[in-house]
């Protein structure tokens, strides 16, 4: 494992008065996936938001690649390298599904210049062929998981460092729910980009990833590599389900 | 069995893309039927025609004896059709029990002046309410949540609470858009229990769900689209042998589990 | 029959006007959803200033491009330190967030400037021009060359350009726009600098046509607002055409029908092409019932 | 639950006590005319937050319901001797029958397109008023309009202002009966998702167009009570500027709440007498200095309480007792730009 | 609104009058000169020992342009103030308003609005000083029928002041054998009426009669010049003065206007005899205010006159003061005025003159 990419020190975050998270600690080297595993409400969601500067934090520091950019905002921070495909998709519904995928590139098109971002688009195009075929369509008519795979294509194309990655298999059907974790697999071998994953699908989940992360109420309950995690007796009844129980 | 709701070859098409083509299937007083298929085969759209947010292209939809061309949207409700949505359609400036309340639309009928006025119908109906909402928060298991306003909840619970809000309703009929998307096994097991203890309160459901786990455990009968097709109707156990599905949708490692 | 022709020629100088002061309108809504009444401000500021410059002995050509760039500057702190402030306001309070900008410049241009009218001179000669009968102003010309100009940059920043891109997804998506990298903040800057230089242009090549005072801008605003509405907010070429056609609706409601009720028949067909389509002429992409 | 409707009774209270005391207290009639005027304003915009913070439609063309009541009730008491208390009811009611053809044809429209329509609306009535000389007086208006004079008590200020006043009290009782109801639940859900709404049994249609009528019935009780206030009439107060200020009124009151039309409607009066007042001792502020100060307070009120003042306030409140719910809300919205 | 200072030694109860004027709004550049013709004049009585020996205080108000404003001032004026007479307002709306009031509190009041319902019926205590558009359409009528021109077009401002006009204008062509052959309306903040000029050159017109205020009728000779309109344009006294002038430019060479003596000081004939209280006004309002008084603070100052001739005769008794003031006979800058029971203008068409814009300047015609 390489260096350490991001690192998460006593941060916390609240909305309002309501605090939900009570000082995460947490770092990624280089080249990792990294799971966050997490009931409903735990908190994943709002940690990535802290990471990648959509949602300021209230103490507690974020480093990411040897810089600290605790309160810097999202869009400064994907410019340093880091990507972020959301929860609940957002992507630009009334654009389409080519104008999507060329805005992932937008920060990029100065130095990369347009060929290459042309080529980038089309292997995307090669790993979510759907998208090829509706790339006139508006993104927002797109189906659940067609939409899914337009967000993962276009954080792709911002070439990060690090890639920040929301439930991505959410209301993909199991096929591709599977090949998404795949393709993460994938991504990280071909070009090194680090992965910190939520996900539902612990199992998956797991299964591609190096270590994990599972968090309560706010509060880092558990971190191991992934086989600890697994074998592990609380997050088997909690979040495995009966297929391991 | 009665035919409760009796699809008839519908198709739908937007601008160059069929999205649905010909599907045809029905679903009786009571019972779970699943519909899956991969992404995009069409199945929010077949929701949609069924809970009439937009007409079919063509074919017919036949719910409770009645054709359902000319019922107007917001009728469906009283005719006994309820649903959720994939993307959440949450009021989230309202609290948990207020949106709950909304689902009680149909069943009352205080009106402007009635509700501006005051009148004893009007009060009778919103204590009727308030605490039949409350008792069905009680059954998805968010009573606690009921005084919070609703866009402040996680995406799971929000899930509960549409639910819960279709059943306000209390439709002869539940349609169901992906509605253990989001939640982990435990969460996924609850709900099924859920929708086990709706169906036995004899309302009938049309899910769409991706997770196998649950569509395996509560289906009585799957229906498979792909491409906007029916390719296979059957009960769980024939669907998970079934190559076409297995091929289009299941991949295989999901029939060794 | 030159009368008609005469009727025409009238709406579309005047359609002219109210084109370029909706094109402002659809470029602030592009990125952030604003409709910026305080749009004809940008207008009265822009002949005002030239106004006061030429006074001061400043080159008319030199006066008109400083006037201009005041403006525009103008434009991005009202975004940059008002609007964009109000990070939290819903679109209904916007507007009246706007109003409230609009009253403020107002009062201040009136205590500036008083409440007296002021005449620009036309930038090319006095005499009208004429043809088949119909003779227009020959600063009617200008308007219709700043009209094409102000249409045709716009299109190609839109259309053709990364940041046209950009521009684009600040409007549809803000969360996800700053997840690529944008600022919507930058954007919305942007957009406001483009809109009141294109309000300057517009008010300074009018300007000669009659005068100009600290509250023209109200019902050019009000105008252009129909027109942007009538194209369907999103589309520049919408707001442009609904401009002209609001023009001339005027000028051939007056002219045929009755001069007292020239306003109202504009805006019934206004509203009739609103219940026939909703999202005006050139509406407004949406995904309507998709994506449930 | 049941706090909710304590501490509605307790607010109904104070109000009713300020209401009654208010004309003793500042025994002028030149208060009581700005009490009257508060109070017509009041009407409207309470009307006008059903239309807008309920349902979520806006109306940029509110003052020509109000000019349609006034012109109603005036032209029936001056030309053909209606009595004026009958006159006010038919002014009342005619503004309801033209919002109900109107909104049957524009409620369909959404957000900005809607504002236009009401806007264009709003036009047509003001020119259509100063067109139809024969009946209006054209842009010369009306004179000598009767006053009213209810049960023989008169027309002096305060019994105009107690009459006022006893109507912006049922409409407010009306309005917030309806907030908590079943009718109101159905407005905030089309407001989020007509879909959903529709999903649940909801007429979207009819509802966004009986929040007009009401409205508009609102706004005509307010115009022809006005109409025999000032006992004369032309066509310039019924324009885009009033409609604004009744805009004005809602929004800084806070949309959301029916409390906050009232409130906005004595806050923004309040704001121009401030400033009659300081004019006489601050002589800088002559001229229209006193519009740029109302702009900048209009500025500031939308920069800093977007919600409104009554929201605002009420979650100060409710922080200093413990409650955190709508603290949370607002900031909700900031994430909310989502999509 | 401060007031006038009572002289220092004056002891007893000063006589309390109102003034509303709309200071700010629309209508303020109507509204600031009046009020400043007012101080002016006050100023002068009081150093000259008030009226009947007590010193006269004057409350200002602004209506800011607007109805309602107006009426609440005037009740203000009227509760707290307990003034007994009131002056204004600038605008016809609001002092259509005011009298409402007035009338009904039985309280006297002057003012300086065009409308002629304001004085028409006649009501109790309720006086006006400018002239009215009457006035105006007859002494142009009678121009037109020197010079034998019967067919016009008309084209007005909707508001209230154009409108006015309209009414009279329609009224009394029959009465001078005048057919109104074009009667078109513009709206007080238009861009262009171009299309109005059309249609009346379209028809047979051989004169325009513009009645607006600026800057409306500057853009109608502009654009009538663009279209090639050559017939005469007449204009109202609402754009006679020196600012119609500067924003028409060349175009105003050759438009006829009617108007106030007031507009031509140094041509009014010597013999005439309002020609001593015009140039004295002028000389005092130019050294008080460093600019010439238009037309607004000329009907201020003779509002403010009359009022105190009323006074005088009433012996200060507000309640014979309305109906004194039917017997004064003043002659002022606006006019020679002669109030009555049936009229309460008190003035003629003779008090209005036309002119001729000729190299920029006014000439008197004929
Ligand atoms: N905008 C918000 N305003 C107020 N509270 C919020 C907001 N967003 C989230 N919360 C609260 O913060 C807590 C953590 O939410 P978060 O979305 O981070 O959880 P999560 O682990 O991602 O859950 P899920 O698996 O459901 O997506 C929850 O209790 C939620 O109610
Ligand atoms: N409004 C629309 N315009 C154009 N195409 C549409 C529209 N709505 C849906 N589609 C297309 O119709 C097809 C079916 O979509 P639908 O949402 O029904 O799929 P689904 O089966 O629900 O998929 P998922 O499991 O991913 O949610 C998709 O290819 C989609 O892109
Ligand atoms: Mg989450
Ligand atoms: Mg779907």
């Amino acid at each position: 494992m390489g260096k350490t990419i991001l690192k998460v020190q006593d941060l916390t975050a609240r909305y309002g008065p309501i605090q939900v998270l009570h000082g995460i600690n947490l770092q990624v080297s280089e080249g990792e996936i990294v799971s966050l595993l997490g009931a409903n409400g735990a908190g994943k969601t709002t940690l990535l938001n802290c990471i990648c500067g959509l949602h300021s934090a209230k103490e507690g520091t974020v480093e990411f690649d040897g810089q600290e950019i605790t309160r810097i905002p999202a869009e400064k921070v994907v410019r340093q390298g880091m990507a972020h495909v959301p929860e609940r998709r957002q992507i630009f519904s009334t654009l389409s599904v080519e104008d999507n995928l060329w805005l992932g590139a937008s920060h990029r098109m100065r130095e990369a210049g347009k060929q290459v971002i042309l080529q980038e688009i089309d292997q995307i195009y090669q790993r979510f062929p759907i998208l090829r075929e509706r790339k006139r369509q508006m993104g927002g008519t797109l189906s659940g998981g067609q939409q899914q795979m337009l967000a993962i294509g276009r954080a792709l194309l911002s070439k990060p460092k690090l890639l920040l990655l929301d439930e991505p298999s959410l209301g993909l059907a199991p096929l591709i729910a599977k090949e998404i974790l795949q393709i993460v697999q994938e991504i990280r071998d071909q070009w090194g980009t680090t992965v910190l994953l939520v996900e539902q699908n612990a199992i998956g989940a797991l299964a591609v990833s190096d270590r994990a992360y599972v968090l309560q109420t706010g509060t880092v309950m558990l971190e191991g590599t992934a086989k600890e995690i697994v074998s592990d007796s609380r997050v088997q009844s909690a979040y495995l389900g009966k297929a391991h129980a | 069995m009665d035919r409760l709701l009796h699809v008839n070859t519908i198709s739908k098409s937007f601008g160059g893309v069929q999205a649905v083509n010909n599907v045809e299937f029905h679903v009786h007083a009571g019972e779970i039927v699943a519909l899956i298929g991969p992404n995009g085969a069409g199945k929010s759209t077949v929701l949609n025609m069924v809970s009439g947010v937009f007409p079919p292209s063509s074919g017919e939809i036949r719910f409770d004896n009645r054709f359902m061309s000319t019922v107007r949207g917001h009728q469906y409700a009283a005719a006994g059709i309820s649903r959720t949505f994939q993307n959440l359609q949450v009021f989230d400036d309202m609290t948990v029990l207020e949106n709950v309340m909304v689902g009680f639309h149909s069943r009352t009928r205080s009106g402007l002046f009635g509700c501006g006025l005051g009148s004893g119908r009007s009060r009778r109906e919103e204590k009727f309410m308030r605490e039949q909402s409350y008792r069905l928060l009680k059954q998805v298991g968010i009573a606690e949540l009921a005084e919070k306003t609703a866009g402040n909840l996680p995406y799971g619970k929000l899930r509960l609470l549409e639910i819960a809000r279709a059943m306000a309703v209390e439709p002869k009929l539940l349609l169901l858009d992906e509605p253990a998307a989001g939640l982990n096994h435990t969460e996924t097991a609850e709900l099924s229990l859920l929708f086990k203890r709706i169906q036995a309160a004899g309302t009938a459901i049309l899910l769409v769900e991706h997770d196998m786990d649950m569509v395996m455990n509560v289906a009585d009968r799957i229906v498979v689209l792909d491409q906007g097709e029916k390719i296979a109707e059957g009960i769980p156990e024939e669907i998970q042998q079934n190559p076409k599905v297995i091929a289009a949708y299941l991949g295989q490692e999901e029939v060794a589990v | 029959m030159t009368e008609f022709l005469q009727y025409i020629a009238n709406g579309l100088v005047i359609g002219g006007v109210y084109a370029i002061v909706a094109v402002g309108f659809v470029m602030i809504y592009n990125v952030s959803k604003v409709i910026n009444l305080a749009q004809g401000e940008f207008l009265m500021l822009g002949s005002m200033l030239t106004v006061s410059l030429i006074s001061m002995d400043i080159p008319y050509a030199a006066a008109i491009v400083l006037a201009i760039l005041l403006v525009t500057g103008i434009g991005v702190l009202m975004q940059k330190y008002i609007i964009g402030l109000a990070k939290k306001a819903t679109p209904l309070s916007l507007i009246i967030l706007t109003i409230g900008v609009s009253i403020l410049i107002r009062g201040i241009a009136s205590q500036i400037w008083g409440k007296d009218s002021y005449t620009l001179k036309p930038l090319t000669g006095n005499d009208p021009i004429s043809a088949a009968g119909v003779s227009v102003a020959k600063q009617s010309v200008w308007v219709v060359a700043a009209v094409l100009i102000i249409l045709i940059a716009l299109w190609y920043l839109m259309e053709k350009t990364v940041t046209g891109k950009k521009i684009k997804a600040c409007s549809v998506n803000t969360l996800a726009a700053r997840l690529m990298g944008v600022s919507p903040s930058k954007m919305a800057m942007l957009a406001f600098g483009i809109s009141a230089a294109a309000g300057a242009i517009a008010g300074i090549v009018i300007a000669p046509l009659n005068v100009t005072s600290y509250d023209v801008g109200t019902l050019l605003g009000i105008k252009g607002f129909s027109a942007a509405i009538l194209g369907g907010l999103g589309s520049p070429l919408g707001a442009t055409v609904a401009g002209l056609l609001l023009g001339l609706l005027e000028s051939l409601g007056a002219g045929l029908i009755s001069s007292g009720v020239k306003d109202a028949i504009a805006f019934l067909v206004l509203i009739a092409v609103l219940l026939i389509k909703p999202t005006g002429l050139f509406g407004e992409r949406s995904v309507g019932k998709g994506g449930l | 639950m049941l706090p909710k409707v304590k501490t509605l009774r307790k607010g109904v209270v104070v109000y009713l006590l300020l209401v009654i005391l208010f004309p003793l207290l500042l025994a002028d009639s030149y208060y009581h005319s700005v009490g009257v005027i508060v109070g017509l304003h009041a009407i409207v915009a309470i009307g006008l937050g059903l239309v807008m913070g309920l349902a979520g439609q806006i109306s940029l063309g509110q003052a020509g319901f109000w000019g349609i009541g006034a012109y109603t009730s005036a032209v029936l008491a001056a030309k053909y001797g209606v009595p004026p208390v009958l006159g006010v009811m038919i002014g009342a009611i005619v503004p309801g029958i033209v919002a109900f053809i109107v909104a049957r044809a524009i409620a369909g429209l959404q957000g900005y397109y809607l504002a236009m329509a009401t806007l264009a609306f709003g036009y047509i009535v003001q020119i259509g008023i100063a067109e139809w000389e024969s009946v209006t007086g054209g842009a010369n208006g009306m004179i000598s309009i009767p006053p009213l004079d209810i049960f023989g008590i008169g027309s002096s200020e305060v019994s105009m202002y107690y009459l006022v006043w006893g109507v912006v009290t049922l409409v407010l009782l009306f309005s917030l009966n309806i907030m908590n109801s079943r009718v109101g639940r159905a407005y905030r859900a089309i407001h989020k998702s007509e879909i959903a709404a529709t999903s649940m049994g909801v007429d979207v249609a009819q509802f966004k167009l009986s929040a007009f009528v009401v409205s508009g019935m609102f706004a005509g009780l307010s115009g022809a009570l006005y109409a025999h206030y000032m006992g004369i009439l032309d066509p310039q107060p019924f324009g885009l500027h009033e409609s604004i200020k009744f805009l004005t009124i809602v929004v800084v009151g806070g949309m959301t709440s029916i409390w906050g039309a009232l409130i906005g409607a004595v806050v923004i009066n309040a704001i121009g007498e401030i400033l009659i007042v300081l004019g006489e001792h601050l002589p800088w502020l002559k001229g229209d200095i006193d519009t740029i100060v109302f702009g900048a307070i209009l500025v500031a009120i939308i920069m800093f309480m977007p919600e409104g003042l009554v929201p605002r306030v009420r979650s100060w409140l409710m922080k200093s007792k413990g409650d955190t719910r709508s603290e949370i809300r607002s900031e909700k919205v900031e994430m909310e730009t989502v999509s | 609104g401060g007031g006038g200072q009572p002289a220092a030694k004056q002891t007893k109860d000063p006589i309390k009058v109102g003034a509303v004027f709309s200071l700010t709004g629309p209508n303020s550049p109507l509204g600031v000169p009046e009020k400043q013709a007012v101080e002016m004049m006050l100023k002068k009585i009081n150093d000259g020992g008030g009226v009947n020996g007590r010193p006269l205080e004057i409350v200002f108000e602004d209506d800011k342009s607007d109805n309602t404003e107006a009426v609440k001032a005037v009740k203000k004026l009227i509760s707290k103030d307990k003034v007994i007479a009131v002056l204004g307002s600038s605008g016809s709306g609001p002092s259509l308003g005011m009298a409402e009031v007035a009338s009904s509190e039985k309280i006297t009041m002057i003012s300086m609005a065009a409308a002629n319902q304001i004085t028409d019926p006649v009501r109790a205590g309720i006086y006006k000083t400018p002239h009215t558009d009457i006035h105006g359409t007859k002494r142009i009528y009678n121009y037109l029928k020197e010079k034998g021109i019967t067919k016009i077009g008309i084209l007005y401002d909707s508001n209230p002041y154009g409108s006015g006009w309209a009414e009279q204008l329609k009224k009394f062509a029959p009465e001078y054998g005048i057919t109104i052959v074009a009667d078109e309306k513009y709206g007080t903040k238009d861009t262009s009426m171009s299309t109005q000029l059309t249609k009346i050159k379209s028809t047979d017109a051989k004169a325009i009669i513009v009645a607006g205020t600026n800057p409306g009728p500057s853009t109608i000779v502009k654009e009538a010049k663009q279209l090639g309109i050559s017939i005469p344009i007449i204009s109202s006294h609402g754009s006679a003065n020196s600012k119609f002038l500067e924003l028409a430019g060349d175009s105003a060479n050759g438009v006829l206007l009617v108007a106030g003596k007031l507009l031509v000081p140094e041509l009014v004939e010597a013999n005439d005899p309002q020609a001593p209280v015009i140039k004295e006004f002028v000389k005092s309002y130019s050294a008080a205010y460093n600019n010439a008084p238009d037309g607004f603070a000329g009907y201020a100052y003779d509002g403010l006159n009359l009022l105190v001739e009323g006074l005088k005769l009433s012996g200060g008794d507000p309640a014979k003061l309305g109906q004194a003031l039917e017997n004064v006979k003043y002659v002022g800058v606006t006019g020679e005025f002669k109030f009555s029971s049936s009229d309460h203008n008190g003035l003629t068409e003779d008090s209005m003159i036309m002119v001729e814009v000729r190299n920029g300047k006014f000439q008197i015609v004929k």
